[in-house]
């Protein structure tokens, strides 16, 4: 069931049925046209935000540097070291690191390591939702080069070929001291201004997209209803 | 251990059995007494704990071992039932009416080996992988090194030592 | 399920609701505006690890619940065929991180078995000790990690302070913090530091000291007890339909422990009783749970008093880069935190092996059963009887 | 130039309310920590994050009344600060209380959350939704023993204007409602619990099932003013129990103590606590507050 009407002849491989332009029936009565692959997803590219006053934006990345909002994402293995680093041990609530639930609130996302291809594509769009400026933590060997399972065909090597990573934590895994240096990285670039992921992803859109594009292929969303 | 397999070889058809420990038997049964011989296990000797189900992928005989392993939790015993089907179009009877977890493994099965298995509530939804354009991958023709390759992106600099060639140039 | 007392218990009658349709699907029309559907996971503070769960709620009420697995898979059981055997085990254990001795553990057995090596005495009692240990970790996450899932953060906290304090012995007696790799084939990697049975002295009283506290925190706590007894019913008909081990097998009433069944290891040698319970609710496995600590704790000052001082540790292996492991297949299984954990492993003869497949308990508890037991749930319940299964997604799709 | 003065000092008590609000919840998080065995964050960490907050370069809407929803919000916890007086006996510090604010008061406690619950409904996440819909059953109930205890004190006064209960609550601690009226008293605080949405009864926000209720799509400069409203109403409503049971505050330092202690309460109780479920936490609300403060109707009419 190959849709003629779209334009990239790639894709149409991969198309489900929910996902072809059908008419659908409006709550009262009319009936319009829907192609979900336009009007599901967002099409809006992201903007480049530039900083408009160098001594407030010296002043903001300050606040932003000390106060992290890590969203609460276990992607990979190194997560079981996120607990350890939120309790009495490690304790990294003093240096502004605090865990949020939900990506619309957090502006940083630690990568647990290695990423599968099914969780990339939730991470790509939980990546999508956060709200600039915003800073990716890579944690792991498998992360930087695929580490233990650079052959796996299911785990992606380079993090920075899909979403721009700011800092790397290396080791399997690394220890909660490890990613505690890694916040004091963070913080530095982010105090010299460094730290703009956000913004080089709206730049290099379309080669970001073209590298995700390459592995996740099945783009479809869950069910909702609402 | 001796009564259950004596049992099993009265009413069964089966060959090749490896006593591996006291308490652990492999044997082989065809393809299409299989189901029956496991219902049996299960409802006349006990053997109600569902251990696993997995298969091997023998290429050189063209062949996929399927085994179900059952354990007796009272005799404390397992016996694990194998069977061979063939590569190609590869088929077997489901025993999701048995344990209600087997439609789980048989799922798996499907999607990592190829395996299919008509009837199994569920069987052709996506278990692990998303969007799998490839040959099914836990199959021994699928070449992961290669595929990663091509895929993903390696990263350059990464050395790959035959450890026996480096052990060799270090002791020299 | 508790019989009905008063009108403040009252619960809505669901066994009829939603209408089954004549094929047996459930006639759930999400466009009729009586259902949401509500993804839990992968990014749910509430979920243990990275999977999810599609529920199907009407009001409060969850009526169909789906697992969705795979966002950790990596393909071990791939990877490790085109692996030498010794390369299998720095790859294995990274196939569950809440407690990765056991993947070593079963692997080097399972080589030790179908090559016929002999382990020294010195290695069994330090194997045995380690398991232990990774089982003590393990569940000084899991029992305050009940009482987590309701939001009362506080025994989470102690108890991963404490788990702290294990894993700095594991360090001081591997390396490793997390990943230990201690475990070779014929042994293991060395005796036990001087001094090392004194500091585990100290750490156990110390969980000793928690363990009282939890109690008092947890279990003698009337809105703890009121959000789980009667809560995430197993039923013991269950047990062998479900393929359901370990504790939540305990706790429905089945003394089925894999160290007292199939001792392996030292275990015959250590005396202890199977814990269980019959209420097989949230609470009743959590008191096993809580018990298994305290049987944890016991076995480890047994085996530190058991254990021979000195001794040889490792047998004479074979050289690893060429080892070839005759042909054959064995199925060697271990009493996990979680339950039973086997191995089932095939070698062709080669230096790498054909094939090796993990048996986690969370196969079953996660999936089929977990799909089974939200239905008719409270929303507000599911992370309680997800957590009470102590469920582990990375073994379900290594 | 009556009126302005009067802003003036208005805007001040609103800007120590504030940054008191903030302090007051770092210092819960402290005692929170402690209590796990953590240092904690620091007492300047709720600043900083209120300046990151408001200065996110990028936010999203869902609509106008996603927007206005912080807005009333807002306008709910200021609404119930300008009616309430602080200092008793000062006449700048009693904003703009008048004879009947109780009344306005006990309104303006469900107009933030109203508003809240529009704004949070048009954000489109379910969390939202099942986080407004617990919130709104949860303060229905816990509305009936405080309005009752309200009820109570206003009977035993023969007032509806917070000042003259303030007044008559003056001259000792024995005259405090507290001794003098015990069940409206325990009534009131027990309701006190659910109303600051610490465990048992945060099912709003409900970490581990629906985090984090209503406010799931808020963030940036939204949950700047979101978090800007819940440091003052936090203050606010300790404020309002202290005036009502606990005699009043007769300068800022009393006032500090005393709320401090009005709010540490609530925390005492939720650190110890799990979370309750949505129907036991409103049977929990119908049965010993809602006795008491029945009891207390009782004995004053």
């Amino acid at each position: 069931m190959i849709n003629e009407n779209n334009n990239s002849e790639n894709l149409n491989k991969f198309l489900h049925k929910e996902n072809e332009i059908r008419n659908v029936e409006t709550p009262d009565g009319s009936i319009i046209q829907v192609d979900p692959l336009n009007d599901y997803f967002c099409t809006d590219r992201p903007e480049v935000k530039e900083p408009k006053n160098k001594v407030i934006e010296k002043f903001l990345n300050w606040a932003r540097a000390e106060s992290l909002w890590v969203l609460g994402f276990g992607t990979g293995c190194g997560s079981i070291e996120i607990p350890p680093l939120v309790t009495p041990r490690f304790d990294a609530y003093r240096f502004g690191v605090q865990m949020r639930p939900t990506p619309r609130q957090s502006n940083v996302f630690i990568i647990s390591g290695y990423l599968a291809v099914k969780t990339l594509k939730r991470v790509i769009r939980t990546y999508e939702q956060m709200q600039g400026p915003k800073y990716v933590l890579a944690l792991g060997s498998c992360t930087i080069n695929g580490g233990m399972y650079w052959d796996s065909y299911n785990t992606i090597n380079r993090l920075d070929h899909y979403i721009p990573v700011d800092v790397y934590v290396a080791g399997c895994m690394p220890r909660p001291e490890a990613l505690l240096a890694g916040f004091n990285k963070l913080k530095e670039r982010i105090k010299d201004g460094r730290a703009e992921g956000a913004n080089e992803y709206a730049e290099k859109f379309d080669w970001y997209k073209s590298n995700q594009k390459k592995i996740v292929k099945d783009w479809n969303m869950p069910d909702y209803n609402w | 251990m001796e009564n259950y397999i004596e049992d099993i070889k009265l009413r069964f058809d089966v060959k090749d059995i490896v006593s591996r420990r006291d308490n652990l038997s492999f044997i082989t049964c065809e393809k299409e007494k299989t189901i029956a011989l496991i219902t049996h296990m299960k409802n006349n000797l006990g053997f109600t704990h569902f251990v696993l189900l997995t298969a091997v992928d023998w290429i050189e005989d063209g062949l996929f071992q399927l085994t179900y392993i059952l354990n007796n939790p009272n005799a404390k015993i397992d016996i694990a039932v194998r069977t061979m089907i063939s590569r190609e179009n590869s088929e077997m009877e489901s025993a999701h009416k048995l344990w209600q977890q087997v439609a789980t493994y048989q799922r798996e099965l499907r999607e990592m080996f190829g395996i299919n298995f008509p009837d199994s509530p569920g069987v052709t939804d996506n278990f692990i992988l998303e969007g799998w354009d490839d040959i099914p991958p836990y199959r021994r023709d699928f070449d992961t090194k290669k595929y990663a390759e091509e895929t993903y992106f390696p990263r350059p600099g990464r050395e790959t030592n035959d450890p026996a060639e480096y052990m060799k140039k270090k002791l020299s | 399920m508790k019989e009905q007392k008063n009108i403040f218990n009252w619960q809505p009658d669901r066994s009829k609701y939603p209408k089954v349709k004549e094929n047996g699907e459930l006639d759930i029309d999400l466009t009729s505006e009586k259902f949401i559907k509500l993804w839990q996971g992968p990014n749910h503070p509430g979920v243990t690890g990275n999977m999810a769960i599609e529920l199907t709620v009407s009001g409060d009420e969850v009526v169909h619940a789906k697992t969705h697995v795979g966002y950790l898979h990596r393909g071990f059981e791939k990877l490790m065929e085109r692996r030498l055997w010794i390369q299998c085990f720095p790859t294995c254990i990274r196939m569950c991180v809440a407690e990765p001795d056991y993947n070593e553990y079963l692997l080097a057995k399972s080589a030790e078995e179908l090559s016929g090596i002999e382990v020294p005495e010195m290695a069994e009692w330090l194997r045995t000790l380690v398991l232990e240990m990774a089982r003590l970790q393990s569940l000084l996450r899991t029992v305050p990690g009940q009482a987590g899932t309701l939001s009362l953060g506080v025994g989470v906290q102690w108890g991963v302070y404490l788990r702290d304090l294990v894993l700095d012995l594991f360090e001081e007696l591997t390396g490793g913090r997390v990943y230990h790799m201690y475990i070779l084939p014929g042994g293991v990697r060395g005796l036990l530091p001087d001094g090392f049975k004194k500091r585990m002295e100290d750490v156990l009283k110390k969980i000793e000291e928690f363990i009282v506290n939890i109690e008092n925190l947890m279990f003698k706590n009337i809105v703890f007890k009121k959000r789980t007894i009667g809560v995430g019913y197993i039923d013991p008909a269950w047990v062998d339909q479900f393929g359901i081990v370990g504790p939540n097998a305990r706790a429905a009433g089945f003394k089925r422990d894999v160290r007292k069944d199939y001792p392996y290891l030292k275990y015959n040698e250590l005396d202890f009783d199977v814990t269980y319970e019959t209420d097989s609710d949230i609470f009743a496995r959590s008191v096993v749970r809580k018990k298994e600590l305290i049987l944890t704790l016991d076995l480890i000052r047994q085996i530190m008093a058991k254990m021979p001082e000195k001794g040889d540790f490792k047998a004479q292996t074979p050289n690893v880069l060429h080892w070839k492991i005759p042909a054959g297949e064995t199925y060697v299984r271990s009493e996990s935190s979680r339950g039973e954990y086997g191995f089932y492993t095939v070698s062709d003869g080669s230096t790498m092996p054909r094939r090796i497949n993990l048996r986690g308990p969370s196969y079953t508890h996660a999936v089929s059963l977990l799909e089974k037991m939200l239905i008719n749930a409270n929303l507000a319940d599911v992370h309680s009887i997800m957590v009470s299964l102590q469920t582990c997604p990375p073994e379900i799709e290594r | 130039m009556d009126i302005v003065i009067r802003l003036l000092y208005v805007f001040l008590g609103l800007f120590i309310v504030l940054n008191w609000g903030l302090l007051m919840s770092a210092i819960m998080r402290k005692i929170g920590a402690r209590v796990a065995g953590r240092y904690g964050i620091p007492y300047y960490q709720p600043w900083i994050d209120l300046i990151k907050l408001y200065s996110l370069r990028d936010s999203i809407t869902h609509g106008v009344m996603f927007y206005l929803g912080p807005v009333f919000r807002v306008s709910g916890g200021v609404g119930i600060f300008l009616f309430m007086p602080l200092i008793f006996g000062s006449s700048y510090f009693s904003n703009f209380s008048f004879a009947g604010d109780l009344v306005l008061i006990m309104y303006f406690q469900f107009f933030g959350m109203l508003g809240m619950a529009l704004g949070a409904g048009e954000g489109g996440h379910p969390y939202s939704a099942i986080g407004i819909s617990r919130g709104l059953s949860q303060f229905t109930t816990i509305e009936v023993p405080m309005t009752l205890a309200v009820i109570s004190i206003a009977v035993q006064y023969h007032t509806l204007s917070i000042s003259e209960i303030v007044a008559a609550q003056q001259g000792g601690i024995m005259n405090w409602t507290l001794f003098t009226n015990p069940f409206a008293t325990a009534a009131a605080m027990l309701s006190l619990l659910g109303a600051f949405g610490h465990s048992p009864f945060n099912l709003v926000k409900a970490p581990n099932e629906i985090p984090i209720g209503p406010p799931t799509e808020y963030h940036s400069a939204f949950l700047g003013v979101l978090r800007t409203n819940a440091a003052i109403l936090h203050v606010i409503e300790a404020v309002l129990f202290m005036n009502l049971f606990f005699g009043g505050a007769g300068n800022w330092f009393e006032l500090i103590i005393k709320s401090f202690f009005i709010y540490f309460w609530s925390v005492f109780v939720g650190v110890v606590f799990p979370r309750f479920r949505i129907e036991q936490s409103v049977q929990w609300f119908l049965k010993i507050p809602l006795l008491f403060g029945v009891i207390a109707i009782i004995i004053f009419m």
